[in-house]
Parts: structure tokens; C-alpha cells; sequence
């Protein structure tokens, strides 16, 4: 899907292979379906995508095996948020075969534009149902967290997945509600005919818009940013949970700074409640609230950068492994540095009213979430498939899988910085080419778009990787990375309903890799 | 616990005694929602009248949450949790206010 | 640094506020070049020297020093240095500054899917009444009220923005459907348009369309002149939401404010339909 | 049935149960879901012409609303009477509370039905005006909330809850107190509104 999106470096030509799929317009792309795709993109990579997988996927199944517990807390609530999860996607999927089309108005669905556009009811619909989903999901995790913890699992004890399982669920629960009502009362614009969005005298297509009026744009963007700011991190917590778990192992030393790693993410997790308006910024802010919100955006950027340094430095000493999770977890590192570091000039309002809306925003946050998230939920595929399947994937595959697809993501990505310095706008159809000041760096567009589709390519080994594995025959080996957490003392696979074979008891912290003294160089949690 | 049947005597007094706050807590809202009714007809400005009713209804949202839902003798960890939502509620409720106020417009 | 930034991509900047944005962006790319290439340095260094095959035994402690929170204090002093010295001024005096019609050139934007109305008071420099009622898309897309008062000498041109170098211009800026975003690159100004709301933005043009023609010489851009973005996604075309920007000598400016003044003549005497005027 | 730990016994270390924690974290979900409605009220007051929300708030029906508080404060009140019956081990008398909360319950949906087609009969929609638009989304969703609250009640009010007591009489109090932490809620909820919508 995103390819086909990415054909718009060559606009108005007929798409190959996947030209059926416009085919009233003989092949070629239409404004809508590119609306439409950009759209979907968004909504699906992020809603459908990478918050189910990280916290759905994840943290479903690594939570309560790193607790040492028998199972999620609330079974039957986990079925139904996946129903709901389930009928929400197929609301979202559907919407593409109905006359009226799916969304077309951006992820971010700015009224009024999303209550004249075709396709946005089906999105609320489905929206309200994925957070339906999520909600439950992530209440669950919660109570699990909370109740379910072994015998002699203490606090700080918990291994820094789990932390950041944890303030993602809060910051779900907390966040993702006002979401929901917004949604809710954007589906009353649309199908009650209300007016929470829309000002009085609005013109629309020529023609005086019924509607009552008096309602306000912005009050939809603050309640969205109100949720999609925390979004952000529920995007990039459990990946960075997942990085310092793998780090850890592949290092055969204990993370650095463990603690001061979980206050500044229990503090990002506050913080992120109070830095939405950074996507506002040129919505006509005043001094007063433009200066809190820089204010707040650069705090927050500090515990980012407390929790990479930790990770730098853990590196320090250890003895480093280069197998292929810890190659994607390491990737990470610079990736999101790039990403976040981006983040800094457009957290600086100033800068902002430049690059807002350029693809340089597209770039910092692509940086954030596909090599960033991506690349830690693949780590996160390759270092705990041995335990879900009791399969090792194979590592010639898995290098095969990572190196092409480190240089492609960088290829499509990098120059969307240049493009964004240049100032070309996104969500532009033809990628720009009416602007003149688009033109020196249009040539980019090509290049980006044999990246995007080497990318796709180079995903091949990775599939391959998976169901060569899978027919593989099982060797149930329990902990094939020498690993000290607690999911690796149960069975490969782990026993339905009950996880582990024998009782559970805690007796160390996370991370007691290479402790002096001892022979192994790995001391589990369980073990005396 | 107790097991299935039986509680003692001493659960039992606790509990007939738990009952008689609930009434007299009930006793209460009922007062307390005539009272807001009759606010509502005195002559004040928007915002006192404002401030009147929220208070009157947070002193009857406190009853509820602190004897119905049993607040007062609840656990750490719950107030924890409802502190950090009373506080991210507070944000949504007033940011957004603020930060209209503050917008730049000529109209 | 600018000139790194300005080979990738940043056009020139041809406003008052320009310079100083691109000051800041300059100054943050710094900071994070140098983050990066520092942590960089250390990441890869840790990389090669602790490789398993070299290093066999992994070290329990790790790291004992703490500089590392020095430097993280020093990443957070920069940042307040930035906010501080730089962007809060910046803004107080993009959102605080708005000068009034006496100071400036006044001008109205009414953004529209997908064109740009430019509303000019003409030459008692104050607007007449508008109002949504009156809108037809053909005759007076503004929705302006001919009978008020001060708007008969009023004009008004459609994707055609011009304005004269060296004087301070204002902008009142709004939409009349959904919200998009008024951007001109080179002048480093951008607004978002929302419909119900009028949000002023103000600017000083440094140099001349033909000026600035001249820079692009020899460039992928020769011959392209200035243009208004739309930097919101607003629908269909929002991609090809573009107007012109002219900026000219005060003298050509005026001769041209006459121009429409006579236009304007021409069609009052007549009837309507002067609207799509000298493009 | 299970080997989950804590579903009944508290945990010790926190000292509560799965079920209560987890509604607890429900309501702050519900908290912050109605405080977005809630805050897109208050922005919407203050965006609105003055004196627009006041004039449309004057069509609402005050002796009604109030009979409904008292309707869903009573309903509030045995429903902990029911509970507390429970844990007396009183089965009967947790019933007739039961019952009560559930005829309360029905009675405010019969209320705020009259509420509503009287509204529609004198042509008054949720697109009449914005108020109108924030009085029909709160007080629907707040209705909503109170039928599945009520569905849940009659669950527990309907033989299944017999069986359950005889099975596990703290499995069922324990049910019934975490249903009646929602159920208080959406009283809470209500005692909001109520001003905020109907005297303001
Ligand atoms: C996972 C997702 C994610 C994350 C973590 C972040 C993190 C940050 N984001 Fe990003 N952001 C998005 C996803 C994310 N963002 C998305 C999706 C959008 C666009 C939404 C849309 O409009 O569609 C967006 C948009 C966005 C904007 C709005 C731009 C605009 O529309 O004009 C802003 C502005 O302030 C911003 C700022 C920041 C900041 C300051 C951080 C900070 O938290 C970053 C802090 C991190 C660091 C400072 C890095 C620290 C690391 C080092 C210092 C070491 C580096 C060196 C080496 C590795 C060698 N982001
Ligand atoms: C998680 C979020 C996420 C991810 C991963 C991506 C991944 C990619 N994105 Fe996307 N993008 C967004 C979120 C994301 N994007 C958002 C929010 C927008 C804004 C939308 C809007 O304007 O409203 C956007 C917009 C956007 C644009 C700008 C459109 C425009 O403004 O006109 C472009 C353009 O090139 C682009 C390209 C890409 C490419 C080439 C990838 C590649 O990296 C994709 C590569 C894909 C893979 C390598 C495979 C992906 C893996 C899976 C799907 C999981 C599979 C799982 C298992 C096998 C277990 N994206
Ligand atoms: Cu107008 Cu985009
Ligand atoms: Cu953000």
C-alpha cells in the first residue's frame, strides 16, 4: 500500500501492476486515491499497525512471561479487545470498496475539510472501535502488571520492557479516551448535522453551508493532538523497551543506569500530556501559550536523551554481540537519533513556521517510526521468535534483511530532509511539481521511490526468513540468547494458559549479565 | 475470609454501620440537589453562578466517589492512578481554554 | 552551516524575518550536529572496541563516571539558551508586533479551495464590509458588500498577490471553507488559514521579484518567480493550490494600485463582472 | 477454572483484587473520555456568541432533570444497600436492592424518552444549535452508559446471579461491587451534568 502511494514520483502515469486498482481513470491516479492512500497510510501503519503490534502483539504475549504469570488478567477482556480491534480493522479495510471511498483528509482528519470529505464516517466508525480496542488492551496490561507480578518481582525488578509497557498503557488510557469523544462528536458533525466544528458562514463549494455554526476547528485539534502527542510515544516506548532488552543481552552486561532509565520515562510519559500544542503552532498562537509548549517540547526532549545516553553507554564494557536483533537494535540507536534530533527544530516554533508541514516533518517522524519502531519491533521478531515457536530464525536471512533494508530506509528517508528544507509541502499529490521552489529538488523524488521499493525487496529474506523457520523442525531450546529475564525459564513455546512448568519465584534483578565471581556469564532471574 | 454462609458478628455491626453513612450520605445529595436547583435562580453573574454549581456538585461528586465508591479507605495505588487522571483531565479541561484565549485574532 | 543548508535545499530568504529564522534553524542544526556526531563518534567506537571477538569478558559495572549527566545538563542550558535568546523573541515579535493599517500595507487573504483572494481597501486603505451571504463564487467570491461604507473603491484580486519591497505589509488572513496554510517560502512566512477566524501576519519583502529572479540564475528554478504555497492539506487540489507573489518597487506598486483603481472605473460605470482581472 | 492469581483474595502487596483495580482504571478512562466532552463544552461556550448556549439551556426541562438526579442518587444508594445485603449474606433483601437499582435505572431512560420526543416534537434536534448539539452527545452517551450498566444488572439480578451466590457468594459480592463502582460513576457523571447542562 505504501508503494503504490510512492508511485507519485512519476505523477500522472499510468501505475504499473497495481493500475487496476484505478481503473476508471485508466491507471492513473487520481487526487482522491492519493488523498485516500495518504490517508489510510497514516492511520493504518499507526492504529492497525504499530500500536497493536507493540502493545497489542507484544505486550499481550511478553508481558505476563516476563512477570512470570499464568496468563493476562482478564482473559475474556483480551478476547474482546480483539474483537473489537478486529471489526474496527475490518470497518477501516472495508471502507476502501464502498462508493464514498475511505478517508481522505489526512490522519489527522482536520475539520472542516473532514466533515465535507467523502469516506470519513466509515474512519470514525472503525476509529472508535480500534480505541475501544486499545483501551481494554491496555487496561488489561495494567492489572496484569500490577497484580500479576511473581513472588519476589519487585518494582524495580521488572525488566524495562515491562516499564515501558506499563507507561504506555497509561498513557493509552489516559490519552486515547478524549480521542474517542472527539471522534464522537465529529460522526454527530457528519451524520446529526451538529456543529461542533464548523464556524458560522462558512462557503463551501460555492454554497452557503447549512449548519448552525459557531462551532470551532481548533477544538478538534486540540482534542486530537491531545491524544496523538502521547501517541507518539505509545509508538516509541515499547520499542525502546524492546532495544534495551536486547542490548542488554547482546552486551553480557547489565543496562546502564536502569533506574535513572525509568524515571525519565515515567516523567516523558507526564510530560507528553503537555506538549501537544507543538503541532498547533501556526494556528495562530500567542506568545504566552506558544512559549509553554516550546517550553514543555524541549523538556521532554531531555528524557529522550537521558534513556539513549543510557543505552550508549551500556555499550561501554560489555562484550557485543552482533546477531541480528542486536543488529536492529543498534540501528535504532542513530536511526531515532535522527529522528528525534529532527524533532528539535520543529519543537522550536520559530524554526517551525519554516518547516511545518514540509516533508522535513515527514522525514523526522518516518525516522522516529520506521526506522525507529520498525526496526526495534523486527529486533523484537528475530530475539523472541525462538521462544514463541521454538525456532531460531536463521541469521544469513536475517543479516540479508537487515543491511538492505538499513541503507533503503535511509534512501527514501534522508532526502525528505532536503525536500523539507527546501520547504514542499506534504500530502502534495504530484509531489510538488507545480512549485517553483519545489524544483531543485524534485529529482529526489525518483531516487526516494527506487528506495521505497528496494525496501519492499528487501523485506523478502525476512518472509522467506519466517515460513522457512516455521517448517523447520522445532528444537524447543528454552534460552537460545543466554538470556537472564524471566520468559526464557518456560518452555519454548510456553504451555497454554499457564506459561511456565514449575513455580516462579524471583531472586535477582533484570540484567545480571557477567556478575564477578560467577561462572556463567548470565545469572536468570530465577535461578537462586 | 469468611467462608461461605456465615460472616461474624462483629463483620455484621461494621457493615449495619457502614449503612447508616450511606443514608445519611444520601440524605445529603437529595439536600444538595435541591440546593443547586435553588442556586440556579439567584440573580448572579455567569461565573459565579459558574463556581456555585461546579462546587456544589464536586462537594456531591466527593460524597459519592469518597463514601459510595469507598475512597476514603481505598488503597495507594487506586489514588494514585485517579490523581494522575484528575490531573490529566485538568489539563484537557483548561489548556485548550487557555490557549484559545491566547490566539491571535483580529475578530 | 547556512551554506550546507542552503546546497541541500533552503531558498534564499528575502524578508525581515528571514535572517533570524534562518538563524535559528542554523543554530539548532548545529546542536544536533553535534550531538549526533559526538554521540556518533562514541557509539561506533563502543561498537568496535567491545566486539565480542576482541572482548571476551563483558565489564558488570560499565560506565562508573557521570559525565554523561553533565552533558545532558548542557543539552537542556542549550536548549533554554535557544528558546530563550531566540525563539521567544522571535515569536513575541511575529504575534505582538502586528502593526496597524496607519504602518502598514493592509491587506486581507481569503483562502478558498484552491485559490488565494487578495482583498485590497483601496486607496482609503480601509475595508468594506463582507460577509458570507454574499458570496457567488463568480461575481464576488470575497462576499463583499458594495453598499458599505469605504467599500467601493475596494478590489480585489485572485491568486495575484502583489506588494512593494521595503515596507512593512499586513496581512489579515482567513478562509472561507476549510483551513489552509498561507506560505511563502522565500519570505519564510506561513499562517494557517481557518475558516471563522482572522489571524494577522505581518512581514517586510527585502527584496524584488526581479531581484530574486536574478539569484536564480543558472539554477533548476530559472525563471520562476515567487509563489504562494498552500501548506495544509485541504482537499483535491490542494497540490495545486498556488498563487503569485509579485514584489516591486514602491513606484511600480503604486502605478499598479492606480491600475486597478481604474479597472475598478470601468466597471462600476458598467456592471459587474470585473472581478478576473489583468492575468 | 483458571489459575489466575488475586481475582477474589488481595494481593498483598497492594492490597486489592484484579477486578477492582481494573475498574478503577476503567473509570479513569471514562473520567477522561467524558472530560473530553466536557472540555469541548466549555471551549464551545466560550467560542459561542454570547448569550447563545444560555438561550438554548432555557429550553431544557429543570423539574425533570432534577427528578432524574434523584432518580439515579437513589438508585446509587441501594445499590449499595444490595451489596452490603450481600456480604451479609442477606440473599433476598441483595435482590429487592437489586431490583430497586434496576426500576430506578429504568425510570430515568423512561424520563429522559419523554425528555427527548418532547425535544423532537417542538423540533428541536441536536443540529439546531451547538448546545443542543453538546446536550444530545453528553446526555446520549451518559444514556448509553446507563443501559449497559443496566444489562449488567439484570445479569446479575436474573437466576445467574443465584447460581453464582450458591457457587461462590464473595465471587458475586465481588461482581456486585465492582458493578456498582461503575454504576456510581455514571451517577457521578450525571451529578455533572446536570448543572452544567440544565442550570447554567
Ligand atoms: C514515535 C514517534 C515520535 C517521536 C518519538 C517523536 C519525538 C519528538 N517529536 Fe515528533 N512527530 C511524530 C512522531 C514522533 N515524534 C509524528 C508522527 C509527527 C507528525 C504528525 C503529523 O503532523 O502528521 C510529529 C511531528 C512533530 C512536530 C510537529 C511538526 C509540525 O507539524 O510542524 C514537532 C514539533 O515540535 C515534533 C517534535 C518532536 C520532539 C521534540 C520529539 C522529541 O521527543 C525527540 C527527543 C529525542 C531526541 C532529542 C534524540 C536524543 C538522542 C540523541 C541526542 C542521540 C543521537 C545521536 C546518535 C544516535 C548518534 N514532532
Ligand atoms: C508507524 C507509522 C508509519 C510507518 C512505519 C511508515 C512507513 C513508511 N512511510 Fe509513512 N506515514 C505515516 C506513518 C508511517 N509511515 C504517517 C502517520 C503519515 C502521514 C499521513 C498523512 O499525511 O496524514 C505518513 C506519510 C507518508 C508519506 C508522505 C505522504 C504525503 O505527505 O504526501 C510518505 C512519502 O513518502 C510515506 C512513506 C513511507 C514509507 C516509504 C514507509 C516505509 O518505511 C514502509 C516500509 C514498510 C515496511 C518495511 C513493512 C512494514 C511492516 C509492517 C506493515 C509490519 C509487518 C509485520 C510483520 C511482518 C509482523 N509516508
Ligand atoms: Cu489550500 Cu492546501
Ligand atoms: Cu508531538
Amino acid at each position: 500500500m505504501m508503494v503504490m502511494r510512492y508511485q507519485l514520483a512519476y505523477p500522472e502515469t499510468p501505475i504499473p501492476i497495481v493500475g487496476w486498482f484505478f481503473a476508471e481513470s485508466g491507471g492513473i491516479m487520481l487526487p482522491e486515491n492519493y488523498n485516500t492512500l495518504g490517508a489510510m497510510h497514516g492511520t493504518i501503519m499507526i492504529f492497525l499497525g504499530v500500536v497493536p503490534l507493540a502493545v497489542g502483539a507484544f505486550g499481550n504475549y511478553l508481558v505476563p512471561l516476563q512477570i512470570g504469570a499464568p496468563d493476562m488478567a482478564f482473559p475474556k477482556l483480551n478476547a474482546s479487545s480483539y474483537w473489537s480491534y478486529f471489526i474496527g480493522g475490518v470497518i477501516m479495510l472495508a471502507s476502501f470498496f464502498t462508493p464514498e471511498g475511505a478517508a481522505r483528509s489526512g490522519w489527522t482528519s482536520y475539520p472542516p475539510l473532514s466533515i465535507f470529505e467523502s469516506g470519513q464516517t466509515m474512519w470514525l466508525c472503525g476509529m472508535i472501535f480500534l480505541i475501544t480496542s486499545s483501551l481494554l488492551g491496555s487496561m488489561n496490561i495494567i492489572v496484569t502488571i500490577v497484580q500479576l507480578r511473581a513472588p519476589g518481582l519487585t518494582w524495580f525488578k521488572l525488566p524495562f520492557f515491562i516499564w515501558t509497557q506499563l507507561i504506555t498503557s497509561f498513557l493509552l488510557v489516559l490519552a486515547f479516551p478524549p480521542l474517542e469523544a472527539a471522534s464522537i462528536l465529529q460522526l454527530m458533525d457528519r451524520v446529526a448535522g451538529t456543529s461542533f466544528f464548523l464556524p458560522s458562514g462558512l462557503v463551501y463549494a460555492g454554497n452557503a453551508v447549512e449548519a448552525y455554526g459557531s462551532g470551532s476547528p481548533l477544538l478538534w485539534q486540540h482534542l486530537f493532538w491531545f491524544l496523538a502527542h502521547p501517541e507518539v510515544y505509545v509508538l516509541i516506548l515499547p520499542a525502546i523497551g524492546i532495544v534495551g532488552e536486547i542490548i542488554a543481552n547482546n552486551t553480557r552486561k547489565p543496562l546502564w543506569g536502569y533506574k535513572s532509565m525509568i524515571y525519565a520515562i515515567s516523567f516523558l510519559g507526564f510530560m507528553s500530556f503537555i506538549v501537544w500544542a507543538h503541532h498547533m503552532f501556526l494556528t495562530g498562537m500567542g506568545q504566552t501559550m506558544s512559549a509553554f509548549f516550546q517550553l514543555t517540547t524541549m523538556i521532554i526532549s531531555i528524557p529522550s536523551v537521558v534513556v539513549l545516553t543510557a543505552f550508549f553507554l551500556s555499550l561501554w564494557g560489555g562484550s557485543i554481540r552482533f546477531n541480528t536483533p542486536m543488529l536492529f537494535a543498534l540501528s535504532f540507536l542513530p536511526m531515532f537519533g535522527i529522528g528525534g534530533l529532527t524533532g528539535l527544530p520543529l519543537g522550536v516554533a520559530a524554526s517551525d513556521i519554516f518547516l511545518h508541514d514540509t516533508y522535513y516533518v515527514i522525514g523526522h517522524f518516518h525516522y522516529v517510526v520506521a526506522p525507529g519502531t520498525l526496526f526495534a519491533l523486527f529486533a523484537g521478531i528475530y530475539y523472541w521468535f525462538p521462544k514463541v515457536t521454538g525456532k531460531k530464525l536463521h541469521e544469513g536471512l536475517g543479516k540479508l534483511h537487515f543491511w538492505p533494508s538499513l541503507l533503503f530506509m535511509n534512501g527514501v528517508f534522508m532526502p525528505m530532509f532536503i525536500q523539507g528544507l527546501a520547504g514542499l509541502s506534504r500530502r502534495m499529490y504530484d509531489g510538488g511539481t507545480q512549485y517553483a521552489h519545489a524544483s531543485d529538488i524534485l529529482q529526489w523524488n525518483e531516487f526516494m521511490t527506487i528506495s521505497a521499493f528496494c525496501l519492499g525487496a528487501a523485506q523478502i529474506p525476512f518472509i522467506l526468513n519466517i515460513f522457512m523457520t516455521l517448517a523447520s523442525k522445532a528444537t524447543g531450546e528454552r534460552n537460545p540468547w543466554d538470556s537472564t529475564t524471566i520468559e526464557w525459564s518456560s518452555p519454548s513455546p510456553p504451555l497454554p494458559h499457564v506459561n511456565f512448568d514449575e513455580e516462579v519465584h524471583v531472586y535477582h534483578g533484570p540484567y545480571e549479565y557477567s556478575v564477578p565471581g560467577k561462572d556463567k556469564d548470565f545469572c536468570p532471574q530465577t535461578v537462586k | 475470609m469468611s467462608n461461605k454462609t456465615d460472616i461474624t458478628v462483629e463483620e455484621h455491626l461494621e457493615i449495619q454501620h457502614h449503612v447508616k453513612t450511606y443514608i445519611n450520605v444520601f440524605v445529603a445529595l437529595i439536600v444538595l440537589t435541591f440546593i443547586t436547583v435553588a442556586v440556579s435562580y439567584l440573580e448572579v453573574s455567569f461565573i459565579e453562578a459558574f463556581f456555585l454549581a461546579v462546587m456544589i456538585a464536586s462537594v456531591k461528586g466527593s460524597l459519592v466517589l469518597g463514601f459510595f465508591m469507598h475512597l476514603i479507605t481505598e488503597k495507594q495505588a487506586i489514588i494514585w492512578i485517579l490523581v494522575s487522571t484528575l490531573i490529566a483531565f485538568m489539563i484537557l479541561m483548561f489548556l485548550p481554554l487557555v490557549s484559545m484565549i491566547d490566539h491571535t485574532n483580529t475578530w | 552551516m547556512i551554506d550546507l543548508l542552503r546546497y541541500l535545499g533552503l531558498p534564499v530568504g528575502i524578508s525581515s524575518v528571514s535572517g533570524r529564522i534562518d538563524e535559528i534553524i542554523v543554530i539548532v542544526h548545529y546542536l544536533m550536529l553535534v550531538l549526533f556526531v559526538g554521540w556518533g563518534a562514541f557509539f561506533i567506537y563502543s561498537l568496535i572496541k567491545f566486539r565480542s571477538s576482541k572482548n571476551k569478558k563483558a565489564n558488570y559495572k560499565g560506565v562508573e563516571s557521570h559525565y554523561s549527566s553533565i552533558l545532558e545538563a548542557a543539552v537542556a542550558v542549550i536548549e533554554i539558551v535557544i528558546l530563550f535568546g531566540f525563539a521567544f523573541p522571535i515569536w513575541a515579535e511575529r504575534v505582538n508586533d502586528v502593526p496597524d493599517s496607519r504602518d502598514a500595507v493592509h491587506l486581507r487573504v481569503v483562502a478558498q479551495q484552491y485559490a488565494w483572494n487578495i482583498h485590497y481597501p483601496g486607496p482609503d486603505g480601509i475595508f468594506g464590509t463582507v460577509s458570507s451571504k454574499l458570496v457567488d463564487e463568480q461575481e464576488n467570491p470575497i462576499g463583499l458588500d458594495r453598499s458599505s461604507d469605504n467599500a467601493s473603491d475596494d478590489f480585489y484580486t485572485i491568486n495575484q498577490l502583489h506588494i512593494p519591497v521595503n515596507q512593512e505589509i499586513r496581512i489579515d488572513l482567513t478562509s472561507k471553507d476549510v483551513i489552509h496554510n498561507f506560505k511563502l517560502p522565500e519570505l519564510r512566512v506561513s499562517q494557517d488559514a481557518i475558516p471563522g477566524m482572522s489571524i494577522p501576519v505581518h512581514f517586510k519583502a527585502t527584496s524584488t521579484s526581479e531581484e530574486f529572479l536574478k539569484t536564480t540564475i543558472g539554477t533548476k528554478r530559472e525563471g520562476k518567480s515567487l509563489e504562494i504555497a498552500c501548506a495544509q492539506l485541504c482537499g483535491l487540489g490542494h497540490y495545486r493550490m498556488k498563487g503569485y507573489l509579485t514584489i516591486s518597487e514602491e513606484t511600480d506598486y503604486l502605478a499598479w494600485l492606480d491600475e486597478q483603481a481604474e479597472y475598478l472605473e470601468e466597471e462600476s460605470g458598467g456592471d459587474d463582472d470585473w472581478g478576473d482581472d489583468d492575468w | 477454572m483458571s489459575s489466575i492469581p488475586y481475582i477474589l483474595e488481595e494481593r498483598p502487596d497492594t492490597g486489592l483484587n484484579n477486578s477492582r483495580l481494573g475498574i478503577w482504571i476503567f473509570i479513569a478512562s471514562e473520567i477522561m473520555l467524558f472530560g473530553g466532552l466536557f472540555s469541548a463544552y466549555v471551549f464551545l461556550r466560550f467560542a459561542a456568541p454570547e448569550g447563545d448556549f444560555d438561550y438554548w439551556g432555557s429550553k431544557l426541562n429543570v423539574p425533570m432533570a432534577t427528578f432524574n438526579t434523584l432518580m439515579l442518587i437513589t438508585s446509587s444508594v441501594t445499590m449499595i444497600m444490595s451489596w452490603a445485603s450481600l456480604r451479609m449474606k442477606q440473599f433476598d433483601k441483595y435482590k429487592m436492592y437489586l431490583g430497586l437499582t434496576i426500576l430506578c435505572g429504568l425510570g430515568f431512560l423512561v424520563v429522559k424518552y419523554i425528555e427527548y420526543t418532547s425535544k423532537f416534537h417542538h423540533g428541536i434536534f441536536p443540529s439546531s444549535s451547538t448546545f443542543m448539539g453538546i446536550y444530545f452527545t453528553l446526555t446520549g452517551l451518559h444514556v448509553l452508559h446507563i443501559l449497559g450498566g443496566l444489562l449488567v444488572l439484570i445479569y446479575f439480578w436474573s437466576p445467574v446471579g443465584k447460581r453464582m451466590y450458591d457457587e461462590d457468594p464473595n465471587l458475586l459480592a465481588n461482581r456486585i461491587e465492582v458493578t456498582g463502582l461503575y454504576w456510581h460513576f455514571v451517577d457521578l457523571v450525571w451529578i455533572f451534568l446536570f448543572p452544567i447542562l440544565y442550570l447554567l
